[in-house]
């Protein structure tokens, strides 16, 4: 366990470094174009090459990166929020109301998550905002099952009963035992869906229909570097690598995390 | 479960062993020999088959032709050998030639010719032409067709109006019913040299001789267009030798071979032929929504803001940048001004912009994601605009939100266009600047009364000589006017293969008829 | 008459390695099982009586490593490789386990399952197999017709009638049953044991049973070993150790047996990871003393029986 | 098993008929209507007051939203989902052609991701913790975090334009499929490897796993006959539910190629707003996509006997 948490705390902290203090540490202002020095390979004054414009490629992917990530979080926490409120909403209320939520969670994980996104994109316009919501849409109810699921399944459990049963307060008991054990499953579910969505975003703005141009994106990154694979292979290659980079540092931390608490099937990488 | 799982190993190992070797075999010697077939990759499907389309520039130029076509800037006949206006230019009378025939051997007259215009007028149906102001149309023969317009003929304009991709002559068997041209069009039958063959759309049209052509018969024996949608991947289809040729949008401005790839093909041993268009891609002003693009420093302060060298730079040097005002010298009608009048020069700029009270002006523009050249010249101005101080906001959207953002009033600047294929330049021009035409949009360039009549004099002449003086004014006009930051002048361009010989322009449409082709 | 010794287990140390250190489970085991007679192992839950158990077939997890001598028929098994090894399991020893429902292959017939222990221990044709099978089921009293159920569709005692069926396909000389009844009601405990009590003097089988159950001890026991903490404490003939049992913990074990309600010994079951110089049991005896601190106990072997003690109860 | 199947059915209905209802109210999440989006694209300039009726008219946009709505249900129901509003064809058709190019991208490389992960992922369980196991994890993970689109443009910029052996793009010989299929495959892979490694690890721990030993099968019987059979049991149902994803599941890889799959086509048509073919699209995958996993748990059932006919509930999976 320890080699692989340590690996990838070190590198999320690597990524935290270049998604918040990045912008301070970018050698050059990333809408700079400079016509005399663009489609440069990797040079000195350039680590990572310019791109058309000759903008410097290191210092966009610097704000890229940020971009990407931090779409994902605010992806995954607000529907997170979402998910959280209605789940525990049919689940604490019941009856009904838990029935109409749950026919409504059913449809909404009827689609698949990616057509319907595309469509939300493509109807709303492609833009951050617009592929922001589409993701939100489509990723709150499985959120929304999850903590239906814990919370059902903790509400059961005989110490709540039991505490109601000695007279604590019913309101105190669900906040003070129920929604605990909720936190636990639906945060490591949620830290799980940061690489997937991150995955998404990469993958719309790829095909045009996420963040859009100037604000610098790794997916829309790529997309625009296919015509100069040929001449500027870099213009592509680097901007994959810190996508894979980033995926996997959530992804490793997220196994590690995850043989933590399940030991049984952990084993060391090969690093 | 063990056995069938055993079977299904077996099956797919060999199936990818099978797909390794196809995969592999991929090597063959050549040695030049003549080709029959050429294929080329096409960024736009050819619409040979639909309900309410005519069809595609590049299918009725192979495929069609109209009553008469324009080159060098001229009406010339084609399947009408002769016109004449009459009734005080209430009406034009057009006499066609005998015996032409479509490609499936029916007959081409009169009846057949008239059927495309009812078709575009049922189905409304004319950009860049006059039909709507037809009143009727009358065939006193098989060899004559006559056009009565409502309140006049509009001068040159309206005769070059028929040499319009949309007015192809197509043949009744083309439609549904045949001979309903209201229903849809299921086949494109047409009088030019090719015939197609077959079409799948999306996919690809080929293209075989017509042997009932009356003209010069055409080289090839066949013609493969592939659409493939992606401008990079019609570069890497030419690479990988999948295509013979690329051959960009005949009517410019889209779905072209990225030019800054072209000298990477060149290098690879492609010959790249370019045609300058009298098209020229310029920064247009929301001035019918938002009052401050009235002001004329204004204008001038974006065009003495803007350097087009810079611009240009985006091309790799294979386009031209729009300095010496409006047109390159790329038709008899389009000849240059001679002269720049609004140098770059960011001080003047933000002098003009103090002028105005707009220090620290923050206009925004609209870009459409699917132009990436337009992305990147949007990202280029952002950066090349804060050197006067001007703040460019950029909104990048795709075509049919951009489409409906450009009406409303919360944007600046957009990049468009003006004129376009040589046979278009009448009529978009017109469009472009005069308000009482139908394709006038409600922004776009700044036009005011005196461009107005500079380009009713260089459209509306049938003498040549007065339509060249008009078109000297009508540049002079939106110089003084500043009316809109010309950029770059667009051209069309043909990346073949090293064997393939024969490509003509015929004003800017490239032409296969005459091509052959050894590998 | 002298006993034929089937099995005998010599210096048998177990030792678990974990991410949080190691744990020994089973220190200096000696026993001896004779031919056809009935052997109880009884402890508390944890005090490795169930490992010792499956040592002896190696079917402890990769973690575990076993020193010690096990001789079967006077053949020394644990040095045997492990290709070797699989043909003594299933054939010669079979094992039946607690919860049977979690060991019988949720997604196979339980026919096929009692059919594939013959197969694979003896060469034969599918249909001998599945005839040997069918007198197996019948064997354990079980329909013919539930061959082609599957576990789920069985009651808890069925399902270890149908463990017990495949345990016995290749009618093994040694049958270790650990705590085969533990999970079950009481009334089908009584059965499951009526059973293996027929099916034992049938085919005149050696049972190793491993259980914490006194009641069963009582029933079906020959002799009987007491474990705690990984030690076997005392080793006896059953009537014997009712009689009188000799160490302080086989004695407190009774007392709780006798008199449940009242009764309970002080103290807990040691952690095994901390090691302790003297007897284990010390902290909760009695008949403690200064020196069960400081020195391990040794086997003291008096004819049949053997203790682990230094104060060994008086008679 | 019929009763079974005709119980998932009735409860489909009512998720089916809200799907539905979601997949028509789609169009109005559009900031513009309808007849702006189709006339500007259909003609050049601003659309007319005259046109905006007509097509509205036409269209059936007069109405009121329920009544479009039963009225697109019904063509719907009978196979008529009407036609493309940038060139008129046919949405059904258009389906059926590109979920025919999808489905030929997808199983092939769902083939080829089996076959690459079945036998490492079975036998990194198999000697979990060893070097193999190891190093197989680790390239799994790495793999799992590499962009399948990227994945594309690596293979293209060494098959394509490095080595020129094999087309970077299109769809029209069998040539054409092998690198999308490449990157595809790759990029399933690398997660089944760990699904499968997972699945066989969790069997191997279990109980009747023991049994199997003490019973005297050699380790390969105990692998084939008990940890695999039983392993597969979610790694077919991870599989189904990789399957059903090939509805826009490879939407990146297919533009990358140009191959005319569900989400290439999808994605153009999103892009231009193109509103019959995007509600034809949701609304057939999401059907594709219920059904497909009602049969997943039909197989999982054949699979599992344990799965009891009286449950209901599907498992879903977005």
């Amino acid at each position: 366990m320890g080699k692989n948490l340590k690996v990838g705390a070190i590198m999320i902290s690597i990524l935290a470094v270049i998604v918040f203090i990045g912008p301070l540490i970018a050698p050059y202002d990333p809408y700079q174009v400079n016509m005399s020095v663009k489609l440069q390979g990797v040079s000195a004054s350039h680590i990572m090459g310019t791109d058309q414009l000759g903008r410097d490629l290191f210092s966009r992917l610097i704000y890229a990166t940020g971009t990407s990530v931090k779409i994902s979080l605010i992806v995954v926490i607000v529907s997170m929020i979402i998910g959280f409120v209605f789940g525990s909403i049919a689940a604490f209320i019941g009856g009904a109301v838990d029935e109409f939520l749950m026919r409504i969670i059913d449809v909404f994980m009827a689609f698949p998550t990616k057509i319907f996104t595309i469509a939300i994109a493509g109807i709303l316009g492609a833009s951050a905002i617009n592929i922001t919501i589409a993701l939100i849409i489509t990723s709150w109810a499985s959120y929304a099952r999850m903590v239906r699921g814990c919370v059902l399944t903790a509400k059961e459990l005989p110490f709540i009963d039991a505490s109601i049963a000695l007279g604590a307060n019913r309101g105190y008991t669900i906040i003070r035992h129920v929604l605990p054990s909720v936190f636990q499953p639906l945060s490591t579910f949620a830290f799980q869906r940061i690489a997937h969505t991150m995955m998404a975003i990469v993958g719309l703005s790829f095909i045009g229909l996420g963040v859009q141009p100037p604000t610098p994106e790794l997916g829309a990154m790529i997309n625009e570097s296919k015509n100069f694979m040929t001449t500027a292979p870099h213009l592509f290659i680097f901007p994959g690598l810190l996508i894979s980079y980033v995926v996997f540092s959530f992804n490793i931390l997220d196994d590690s995390l995850r043989d933590y608490w399940d030991p049984r099937i952990k084993s060391e990488l090969v690093l | 479960m063990n056995l069938k799982l055993k079977k299904i190993l077996c099956f797919s190992m060999t199936a990818l062993m099978m797909v390794g070797f196809v995969g592999c075999s991929n090597v063959g010697a050549s040695t030049k020999t003549a080709q029959t077939e050429l294929k080329i990759a096409y960024g736009k499907d050819t619409g040979a088959v639909s309900e309410k389309g005519n069809g595609d520039m590049l299918l009725t130029i192979f495929a069609g032709e109209r009553l008469v076509e324009v080159v060098d800037g001229e009406v010339v006949p084609s399947i009408a050998e002769s016109w004449e206006v009459k009734d005080a230019e209430n009406c034009i009378s057009f006499k066609i030639k005998k015996g032409l025939k479509f490609s499936d051997g029916t007959d081409l007259t009169a009846k057949e010719v008239k059927l495309k215009f009812d078709r575009n007028i049922a189905l409304k149906s004319f950009q860049w032409t006059e039909l709507d102001r037809i009143d009727k149309i009358e065939i006193p023969d098989d060899n004559t067709i006559n056009f009565y317009y409502k309140d006049g003929m509009d001068g040159y304009v309206a005769l070059a109006g028929f040499a319009e991709y949309g007015n192809t002559i197509v043949g009744s068997n083309s439609f549904q019913t045949p001979g309903d041209p209201t229903t849809p069009m299921v086949e494109f039958i047409g009088s030019g040299p090719w015939k197609v063959e077959e079409y799948v759309k999306d996919q690809y049209t080929t293209f075989v001789p017509n042997e009932n052509y009356i003209g010069e018969a055409v080289k090839l024996e066949k013609v493969t267009v592939n659409m493939i949608k992606d401008d990079e991947a019609r570069v890497l289809a030419i690479q990988a030798g999948d295509v013979d040729a690329i051959v960009d949008y005949y009517h410019g401005g889209s779905a072209y071979t990225p030019r800054n790839l072209l000298s990477t093909l060149k290098e690879e041993g492609f010959q790249i032929l370019k045609q300058e268009m009298p098209m020229t891609t310029v920064l247009a002003f929301n001035y019918t929504n938002n009052e401050a693009w009235k002001n004329i420093k204004l204008r001038q302060a974006m065009n003495y803001a803007i350097n087009k060298d810079e611009i240009a730079g985006l091309f790799d040097g294979w386009i031209s940048p729009a300095n010496d005002a409006y047109f390159s010298d790329c038709s008899p009608f389009t000849t240059a001004l001679g002269k720049q009048s609004y140098k770059y020069d960011p001080e003047k700029a933000k002098s003009l912009l103090a002028e105005c009270g707009l220090e620290g002006f923050s206009p925004k523009m609209l870009v459409n994601s699917e132009n990436i050249d337009e992305v990147k010249m949007a990202e280029l101005l952002q950066s090349m605009l804060k050197e006067s101080g001007i703040n460019l906001q950029l909104d990048v959207m795709d075509a049919t939100k951009f489409a409906e953002a450009k009406k409303g009033a919360d944007w600046d600047v957009y990049s468009y266009y003006i004129g376009g294929p040589e046979r278009r330049i009448y009529s978009r021009n017109e469009g472009r600047f005069d308000k009482s035409t139908p394709e006038f949009g409600a922004s776009g360039c700044y036009t005011s009364e005196s461009i107005v009549t500079a380009v009713q004099s260089a459209v509306d002449p049938f003498d040549e000589n007065e339509r060249k003086k008009g078109f000297k004014e009508f540049y002079a006009a939106i110089d003084a006017e500043a009316a809109c930051v010309p950029l770059y002048y667009d051209a069309v361009f043909v990346v073949a293969n090293e064997g393939v010989k024969g490509i003509e322009f015929v004003g800017t449409e490239p032409v296969f008829d005459n091509v052959t082709y050894k590998k | 008459m002298k006993k034929e010794k089937l099995l005998e287990v010599e210096q048998l140390n177990i030792k678990f390695t974990t991410s949080i250190g190691d744990v020994n489970v089973s220190d200096d085991i000696n026993f001896s099982l004779n031919k056809g007679e009935t052997f109880c192992i009884v402890g508390e839950s944890g005090c490795g009586k169930s490992v010792v158990a499956l040592s002896l077939t190696r079917l402890l997890p990769e973690n575990a490593i076993i020193k010690g001598s096990i001789k079967f028929e006077g053949f020394n098994i644990s040095e045997l490789e492990e290709k070797e090894f699989s043909e003594i399991r299933g054939r010669k020893i079979a094992t039946i386990f607690e919860q049977p429902m979690s060991c019988i292959n949720p997604v196979m017939r339980i026919g096929d399952q009692i059919a594939e222990t013959y197969r694979a221990n003896f060469n034969c044709s599918r249909k001998e197999a599945k005839q040997q099978a069918l007198k197996k089921l019948e064997e354990v009293k079980l329909p013919a017709n539930r061959y082609n159920s599957y576990p789920h569709e069985l009651s808890g005692g069925m399902q270890q009638r149908v463990m017990i069926a495949i345990a016995l396909a290749c009618n093994p000389q040694l049958l270790i049953a650990d705590e085969p009844t533990t999970s079950l009601d009481v009334t089908v405990q009584y059965q499951i044991l009526e059973l293996l009590q027929e099916l034992k003097e049938k085919y005149n089988m050696t049972i190793l049973m491993i259980t914490h159950d006194m009641g069963v001890v009582h029933d079906m026991a020959d002799r009987i070993g007491v474990m705690y903490a990984g030690n076997m404490m005392e080793i006896a003939d059953r009537d014997e150790f009712f009689q009188r049992p000799l160490h302080p913990y086989a004695v407190e074990l009774l007392n709780v047996v006798r008199d449940p309600c009242i009764y309970t010994i002080p103290g807990t079951v040691p952690n095994l990871m901390e090691w302790v110089p003297g007897c284990p049991f010390e902290p909760r005896c009695k008949r403690s003393t200064e020196a069960c601190k400081i020195n391990k106990p040794k086997n003291i072997v008096m004819g049949e029986r053997i203790v682990r003690c230094l104060n060994v109860v008086p008679n | 098993m019929i009763k079974y199947i005709f119980r998932r059915l009735l409860y489909l209905i009512p998720v089916l008929i809200l799907t539905s209802f979601l997949a028509y109210m789609l169009v109005y999440l559009s900031p513009s209507s309808p007849a702006q989006i189709i006339l500007q694209a259909r003609y050049a300039g601003e659309p007319t007051q005259e046109q905006i009726v007509e097509f509205n008219e036409e269209y059936g946009f007069d109405q009121s939203i329920l009544v479009q709505y039963t009225t697109w249900l019904k063509n719907a129901m009978q196979g008529d989902l009407g036609k493309s509003l940038t060139d008129g064809s046919d949405v059904l058709e258009d389906f059926i052609y590109s979920f025919k190019a999808s489905a030929k991208l997808y199983f092939s490389s769902q083939l080829l991701a089996l076959i690459i992960a079945l036998p490492i992922g079975v036998y990194s369980a198999f000697k979990a913790n060893s070097i193999f196991d190891r190093i197989s994890r680790t390239y799994s993970l790495v793999g799992i975090s590499i962009p399948d689109f990227w994945l594309g443009m690596l293979l293209v910029y060494i098959f394509s334009i490095g080595l020129n052996l094999l087309p970077s793009f299109g769809y029209a010989t069998p040539k054409n499929i092998i690198l999308p299929m490449l990157a595809l495959g790759l990029s399933s892979s690398f997660s089944l490897i760990r699904i499968v490694r997972t699945s066989v690890l969790e069997v191997l721990h279990l109980n009747y796993i023991r049994t199997a030993r003490s019973k005297g099968l050699s380790e390969n019987q105990i692998m084939m006959k008990h940890a695999l059979r039983n392993a597969m049991i979610p790694i077919v149902t991870v599989m189904g539910i990789h399957l059903t994803h090939f509805i826009g599941g490879a939407v990146a890889v297919e533009s990358m190629f140009a191959w005319p799959g569900l989400g290439n086509f999808f994605a153009k048509a999103a892009g231009s707003q193109d509103i019959p073919v995007i509600q034809g699209f949701v609304l057939l995958s999401a059907v594709f996509f219920i059904f497909a996993n009602l049969i997943i748990d039909i197989i999982c059932k054949q699979l599992d006997p344990r799965i009891d006919y009286q449950n209901e509930g599907g498992k879903n999976n977005g």
